[in-house]
């Protein structure tokens, strides 16, 4: 009986004649006798699928798909909250394109994966001193998932089943945090900044959580929340972004417990979204109960120094329902662009950037507020590179009116703010750009024509 | 810095100076120059709001050293690119180049995930026909892609199994059944959904034990975790039987679709009383694996549980204003949805190259996918079977399960069976997995290497097999020709360096 | 096939499966689809005319096998990016990845250079601004990019330096003055264009031979052709001196820039007295040497000499439909041009990663380019200085030529010590050029890499001359490490093989 | 004294102090003390050159400049003439990416360098392969040039002085040939193919010399020139374009003597003229006589196969001006394009993309002829992939219209045909596209607007 399948393919090399050789070698008369354990009511049921196409047919239609989304790398751009357009600089994508470390498997096999491994040390060793903090681990999915992994290692740390996420963080750190728990005889729940400050913790609280810069871009107080929080007996956990932490205090120094982030700002293109890479870090003495892979260093049979995937009886794939996680397959090549990103920029380079951002970010909030009408950074409290800002037309019509024009306005947010647009600004958008986002803004205001 | 000693015989990777970065470092040095600021210079905030300059310790290193210390690192792995790297249940077939290149197309790297829905009309056609095609090729029609990995697919399928049951007034069922076979992923995710893991039997030709399975299904069975094919390699064939058992317990049947590669149509999950199942696009579907990540694990479920989908899934929305094609495509939160289990989308860059590489192949490319992921399989497993035992005597799916108890009998275990195939190139099978195979090899070739390949890997098996009756030694001490021998993994774990740090090794 | 035997210590190289691709085809593979055709199929012609389908032997081979194959050889090269490379008057510099990324924008690398020029104003802007850039560096204004390497530069200037004689009646001119000191491709490009090579001699101290030279310009004289700094590595201290004498023969003054990496913001050939020089982009401007090309080799004129260039040049011209910049760029064929020497406009894709080069340095960065290269020969020179001999004792520009003399005496020519080093996993430096200078090792260690880096280099050299003295075998049959030994070139050359062959070895 | 120059950059890593301890070791005390060799006068006469820009800055510039650019990736284009917009797979870029090949030097320690021989020696096997030559080199600068060293090395080969060309070759080859040969005591020509065919070459001729398909796209008789050129004592040489060789007799099957073309269309993308390859191919008997480098298989001391360059002595490096040629850097990595092309297209792969640009060519001359006013491929010869058409419209306006509706029309050949333009159709041009120039030319042949 012949197959429906096709007979040979750039990706499937096998003809006719080899199959025939090799059918007969297993000493079966068709490809049938192979699946026989498949019901046969069942058996080939066909796939109501397009029929293969050629690589220049398929490389047509998705430049054709790529066209037709509105690039954010070929016009100004004033989007963030969670997803930030930095410079990428081009080390970055020449070691992403080394097929060693693209197709290659978790590293199993220490003796033949010293490259993922070393790199995912580099890559720890960076998280850590951004952080300030005594260990990273080798990342995790996204920094939401990082933010509720953290929740969770709060709980068994500390032996306490409330998670309580300060009400400034964002509003998609909640839900991950929520779905990471929802069975887990943990709760999630909101805390006022002036409770915390207050000391108004209950003394069942796991830890106390938050995000700085928060979700509207402003500073919290680090250092006086972990302090509230271990008072209460709870830890802190901290969710930040990284190149913020070119400039301010790192969460290592305002004596937080676990600090985690979204990785992708550190040399990872938006992509819609993900591929991300969530920073997960924390104090030295809570390692064995960290999520994810880990790496170590340690020595070969010749003393040569090598590294390997180590503490892994954390892990599923040895310690099964009683895992710290169920995290197998992660985010290691994300993780190399982050470690060459730091490489790249060293010291001086993250600082530059932060520094960028912030003054090109408090440009504009200068900017607006000299609009009619326009208000930036209204709370007046300290921000990096986002700030809030609310205008004389509703924020929907703003965006429509800037996309006529060709820029990306900021995140409308008026279901938290009335009115309120979320603009983010970093070292990669020009004085020009952000020039003509005012002019429009200024139109738009004006009722003036698109 | 002295000249290292060099025997005539040294190899290059003796020479190579593997150092970390913060050890190169000199002051001053960079790989990179920023531009000045071009608007007025604010005041920066409070001191104490602030880092001092010399708190951040990264590297500083020219961007020549940059690139040469992470090509020079590239090189010590194993991979596609480089290796026959037969690796059980983790599908390392080859990746096509097109889809890397399309990922990194401007129109799709660099749109930000916020960005208003008829902003990018493009990015969400192609997820909803990769919906599309995932649903057909599971039998599954509805789908969410937000899972950024198997193991997450896993979690969200079992919080709509609890949802499900929820909302039919069972909460009270929070039993997994789960056959001893299956990946750790499979427990562990269990747990995270707050269930507690039963473990079912698998009977001695590798099959569901029907009856143990018959006895521990009940009414506090949430759902029954069955990796199809197995982690053995094998088909299920009681699975209609052992569907039919857990819906008759009330429970639902969630598959593990990591081995989905197998089954691509040869038989729809859905059409065999699945309810639920995810499938890993970084293995049936050749997304790079990237030394550990990232991947996708899109979540399937029959239409009768789509409303408890994660978000989002994207949908195809009639519009007035949409165009000539009359409609528009949208994020959706559907009605019951779990809600948001990571922070965006989706693992986008990886959806992108899983739907390239279903159109270079299409229905009929896809099913021969799976054919010949068996066909090399069973011949591999048709050629060593006299020299190494077989976890199961019978026709395997896409990889075969070798047992090297003879080898262990003769002192040498499989660990290092699978370290002297690193010294030939090859990379090791999966070991010690699954859990009730003693001294388990799990061979894998997938359907992209050529039977030349297979016949190599065969040989060198065969002549490995040689050695340890002739040179026991050179197994046991294997590998001999990697840029490190046997590392001390123990030491490793129990002071662990986790970190550069100043003082060094 | 068989399996290779692995002994303990063979390394994976040993392992390589080196076969050419038409050994491992197999009738059916292959490594892309194609589509069918869209249109109606139409008559082809007389069969006579067409080729039998059998008659193309070229490999069948899956993609995966495509892909791994050259990946494999990629890594059996020194490179760059992954060893120094100390190759004298090659300048191995680092290669920024930027520049290869700009020259793949779609804009770039999709033009068509039969565009009209309104079509590819970005293209030409790069071209004038290069010409600009170039004319400034090198203090010679008028510039043609068209010239696809250094010795097609030569040419070009050759031929410029012919016209212009024959413009003032002068076509008798008929010599071409060339030190013993310079490259091959002088002499070879001085009789490409029909000119009778005179040998000038080098003086004890590396200059040319003052008095040599006046003897030999007379009214046969086109061109003196001048590397600067020489091949030696040198600065012709009396160059105002010898240009006169050239000028006052009635010749024209030809400066080979292949080495202007040592000269930039130092001073300019314009200043000096040189009437025609070019550049080559693939050293002193960092375009990757690619394994021997593509390079581009720009030629620089005199004003005076400017309507003899080759075509085209890229010119500014006023436009009334120009939109608001009021010009527009377009190419032009010089009035008396020498004519079209290629194809088209030049090697645009190197011109691009050159400007994008000169950018990143500006004027400043340009400068510190020549100056760092020049520290860091002197400071290899002054480090190596006890151990070997000195071509001339001297302060160096770019590069220092050291003579293994000693080292030869002792019983290991340079050739061995050149091998010697890729064991160590540095190239070796250019041997046996100049050919003036016995046993010549010639180190150019460019200004890209760190003072790490040299340091590792030269207290490698003094381990290999140690080992000259304590185990000269080793030396002698190196190189020991690599995926080859020493290579028998005579046979190669006797009994050339030089494609794969049905009945090949 | 301090220099002019900028302490340290990411491709100049010395930083000051570290050029205070080397100077020092070389024993100056600064730096001028190492150019004392340039005459004072004119010792750093600095450079009227912007500033150093940063990595951000100079990536937007370029693209900015690309952005301004037509490029026929993203619109429809009919020019060739020379340069071929053919499809290239996904293989060439991935392996072009390795630095390995692309960072290193032409391999003179071919211990070091067995990447680049080995792929040489594919290269020359695959080029043979396709012009049914017995041996090529390893490359040539580009078509021209090889085609103009053909003719050279058949004035060597034949000790004879004048290359005849025959008038259907591109002017480009003419003009090339004749600035190769200027000052060689050599002439080139141009002679009729009727003369030729009539036997009727001077006894002086080194070579006839004929490009097919010719620069009209038609297919010359290659083997009737052969014969006459043979029958006059002169070698023949042809050029060609190595895409139509997938379908038509190869010059090894006319016995041409020695066969050159444009690498271009196997694999390298069109680049703006460049850089390209020239391919070069000849009978074995001339190998001493072949410009350029050469790769050779050899054995190494322990017998393994290995490659190297070989037959050097023709070469500038050893035998200076009586070299076969000047050439030195030549074009190595454009080769490794041709080389992945050839083996990821396969036999099948390159009959394909022939067959499918003659399918495609013809479809449009069809559709031409179809229209009022409009005459295409007038002489009614056997053609490949390119035809001249005119119409009722000058070509320039013609192009002018096309441009503005987003199209990249043909080549202007007015002053070789009258109102000729030379269309050519690849496999890169979808039935949609050719309808829509179709369109497009009888719209604007109607005089109907823009
Ligand atoms: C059978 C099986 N299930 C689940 C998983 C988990 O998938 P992931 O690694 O993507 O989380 C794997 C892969 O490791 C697997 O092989
Ligand atoms: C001094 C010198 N002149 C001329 C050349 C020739 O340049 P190209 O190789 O680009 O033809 C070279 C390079 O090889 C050189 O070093």
């Amino acid at each position: 009986m012949s197959s429906n399948g096709i007979s040979a393919h750039p990706f499937i090399p096998n003809t006719p004649s080899e199959r025939e050789q090799m059918l007969a070698t297993i000493g079966v008369e068709n490809f049938d006798a192979l699946i026989t354990d498949i019901p046969e009511d069942h058996r080939n049921p066909g796939l109501d699928l397009p029929a293969s196409a050629s690589e220049l047919e398929v490389a047509a239609r998705m430049q054709a798909l790529a066209a037709i989304n509105q690039d954010a790398g070929s016009r100004p751009s004033f989007l963030g909250a969670g997803a930030y357009r930095h410079f990428i600089p081009s080390t970055v994508g020449a070691v992403l394109q080394r097929g060693e470390f693209v197709t290659s498997y978790t590293p199993y096999q220490p003796e033949g994966a010293q490259g993922t491994l070393q790199t995912g040390f580099e890559f720890q060793s960076a998280v850590a001193q951004i952080f300030g903090m005594e260990v990273a681990n080798a990342g995790m999915y996204d920094g939401p998932t990082a933010f509720a992994e953290a929740g969770l290692m709060a709980a068994r740390v500390s032996r306490r089943n409330r998670i309580l996420i300060l009400d400034s963080a964002d509003r998609r750190l909640f839900e991950v945090a929520d779905a990471y728990s929802r069975y887990q005889q943990v709760t999630v729940e909101s805390i006022g900044l002036d409770k915390v400050l207050d000391g108004d913790i209950p003394d069942d609280a796991a830890c106390i959580a938050f995000q700085s810069p928060n979700f509207l871009g402003e500073i919290e107080d680090a250092r006086a929340i972990s302090d509230a929080a271990h008072a209460a007996g709870a830890l802190s956990v901290m969710h930040t972004y990284p190149i913020a932490l070119g400039m301010f205090k790192a969460p290592g120094q305002c004596d937080v417990d676990i600090a985690t982030s979204e990785g992708q700002p550190l040399g990872v293109p938006l992509t819609f979204g993900g591929a991300y890479v969530g920073l997960f870090t924390a104090k030295q003495r809570f390692i064995r109960q960290l999520p994810g892979r880990i790496i170590g260093e340690t020595a070969d049979t010749n003393g040569r120094t090598g590294y390997t995937l180590t503490l892994q009886t954390r892990e599923q794939h040895i310690r099964r329902e009683r895992a710290t996680s169920n995290i197998c397959t992660s985010t290691q090549l994300i993780g190399l662009m982050v470690a060459v990103y730091c490489a790249t920029m060293g010291p001086s380079g993250l600082r530059k950037v932060a520094e960028l951002s912030y003054h090109k970010a408090h440009y504009l909030a200068d900017q607006i507020n000299g609009l009619d009408g326009w208000d930036a950074n209204p709370n007046g409290r300290v921000f990096f590179n986002e700030f809030v800002a609310t205008g004389p037309v509703g924020p929907s019509e703003i965006n429509r009116q800037l996309a006529e024009r060709g820029i990306i306005g900021g995140l409308d947010i008026a279901d938290v703010v009335p009115g309120g647009m979320l603009f983010c600004v970093t070292e990669m958008n020009s004085r020009h750009d952000i020039d003509r986002l005012v002019n429009a803004l200024a139109e738009i205001g004006k009722g003036g024509a698109a | 810095m002295n000249a290292p000693s060099v025997s005539p015989n040294s190899s290059i990777a003796d020479m190579q100076d593997r150092r970390l970065l913060m050890d190169r470092s000199v002051p001053g040095h960079h790989a990179v120059a920023l531009p000045e600021p071009d608007v007025p210079v604010s005041d920066l905030p409070d001191a104490d709001l602030l880092r001092d300059v010399g708190d951040l310790q990264l590297p500083e290193v020219d961007q020549l050293e940059v690139i040469r210390y992470f090509t020079l690192l590239s090189r010590l792995n194993f991979s596609i690119d480089t290796n026959f790297y037969p690796l059980g249940s983790c599908t390392m077939k080859y990746n096509p180049k097109l889809n890397d290149q399309m990922a990194s197309l401007g129109g799709f790297a660099n749109i930000h995930p916020l960005q208003d829905d008829v902003a990018v009309q493009g990015a969400l056609e192609v997820m909803h026909e990769l919906q599309k095609w995932l649903g057909e090729a599971t039998g599954l029609p509805a789908v969410s892609l937000a899972p950024l990995a198997g193991a997450q697919g896993e979690y969200a399928g079992l919080l709509i199994a609890r949802a499900a049951l929820e909302a039919r007034g069972e909460s009270h069922r929070n039993v997994a059944l789960i056959p001893d076979s299956a990946h750790g992923t499979n427990p562990a995710s269990a747990a995270m959904a707050g269930l507690d893991v039963v473990v079912v039997k698998t009977d001695e030709f590798g099959n569901v034990d029907v009856e143990d399975l018959r006895e521990k299904a009940d009414d506090k069975t949430c759902v029954f975790m069955l990796t199809i094919p197995s982690t053995l390699g094998l088909f299920e064939p009681n699975i209609i039987e052992i569907n039919q058992i857990i819906h008759d317990a009330g429970g639902l049947v969630y598959a593990d679709g990591a081995n989905l590669n197998a089954l691509l149509g040869l038989v729809k999950l859905g059409d065999v009383g699945v309810d639920i199942c995810h499938s890993n696009l970084h293995k049936t579907f050749s997304t790079p694996h990237g030394g550990g990540g990232p991947g996708a694990g899109p979540v399937m479920v029959t239409r009768r549980l789509a409303s408890f989908l994660p978000d989002p899934v994207v949908v195809q929305a009639r519009s007035s204003d949409a165009g000539p094609r009359g409609y528009r495509y949208r994020l959706y939160r559907p009605i019951e949805s779990i809600g948001k289990i990571n922070g965006f989308h989706g693992s986008f860059s990886i959806l992108v190259r899983a739907y390239t590489y279903m159109q270079s192949l299409g229905g009929d490319g896809l099913r021969s996918v799976s054919e010949n992921a068996v066909i090399n399989a069973n011949y591999i497993q048709a050629q060593l079977r006299d020299r190494f035992d077989l976890a199961v005597d019978r026709i395997c799916m896409h990889e075969t399960v070798l047992s090297g108890k003879r080898q262990a009998d003769r002192g040498v275990p499989a660990l290092n069976i699978a370290k002297r195939l690193l010294d030939y190139g090859i990379h090791a099978p999966t070991m010690y997995f699954p859990l009730i195979v003693p001294e388990a090899l799990m061979v894998e070739p997938t359907e992209t290497e050529s039977k030349e390949t297979l016949d190599r890997f065969i040989s060198v098996m065969q002549a490995i097999d040689d050695e340890i009756s002739s040179e026991p030694e050179t197994v046991l001490n294997a590998p001999h020709s990697l840029p490190v021998s046997r590392l001390d993994e123990a030491t490793a774990a129990r002071r662990p360096v986790l970190r550069w740090q100043p003082d060094g090794d």
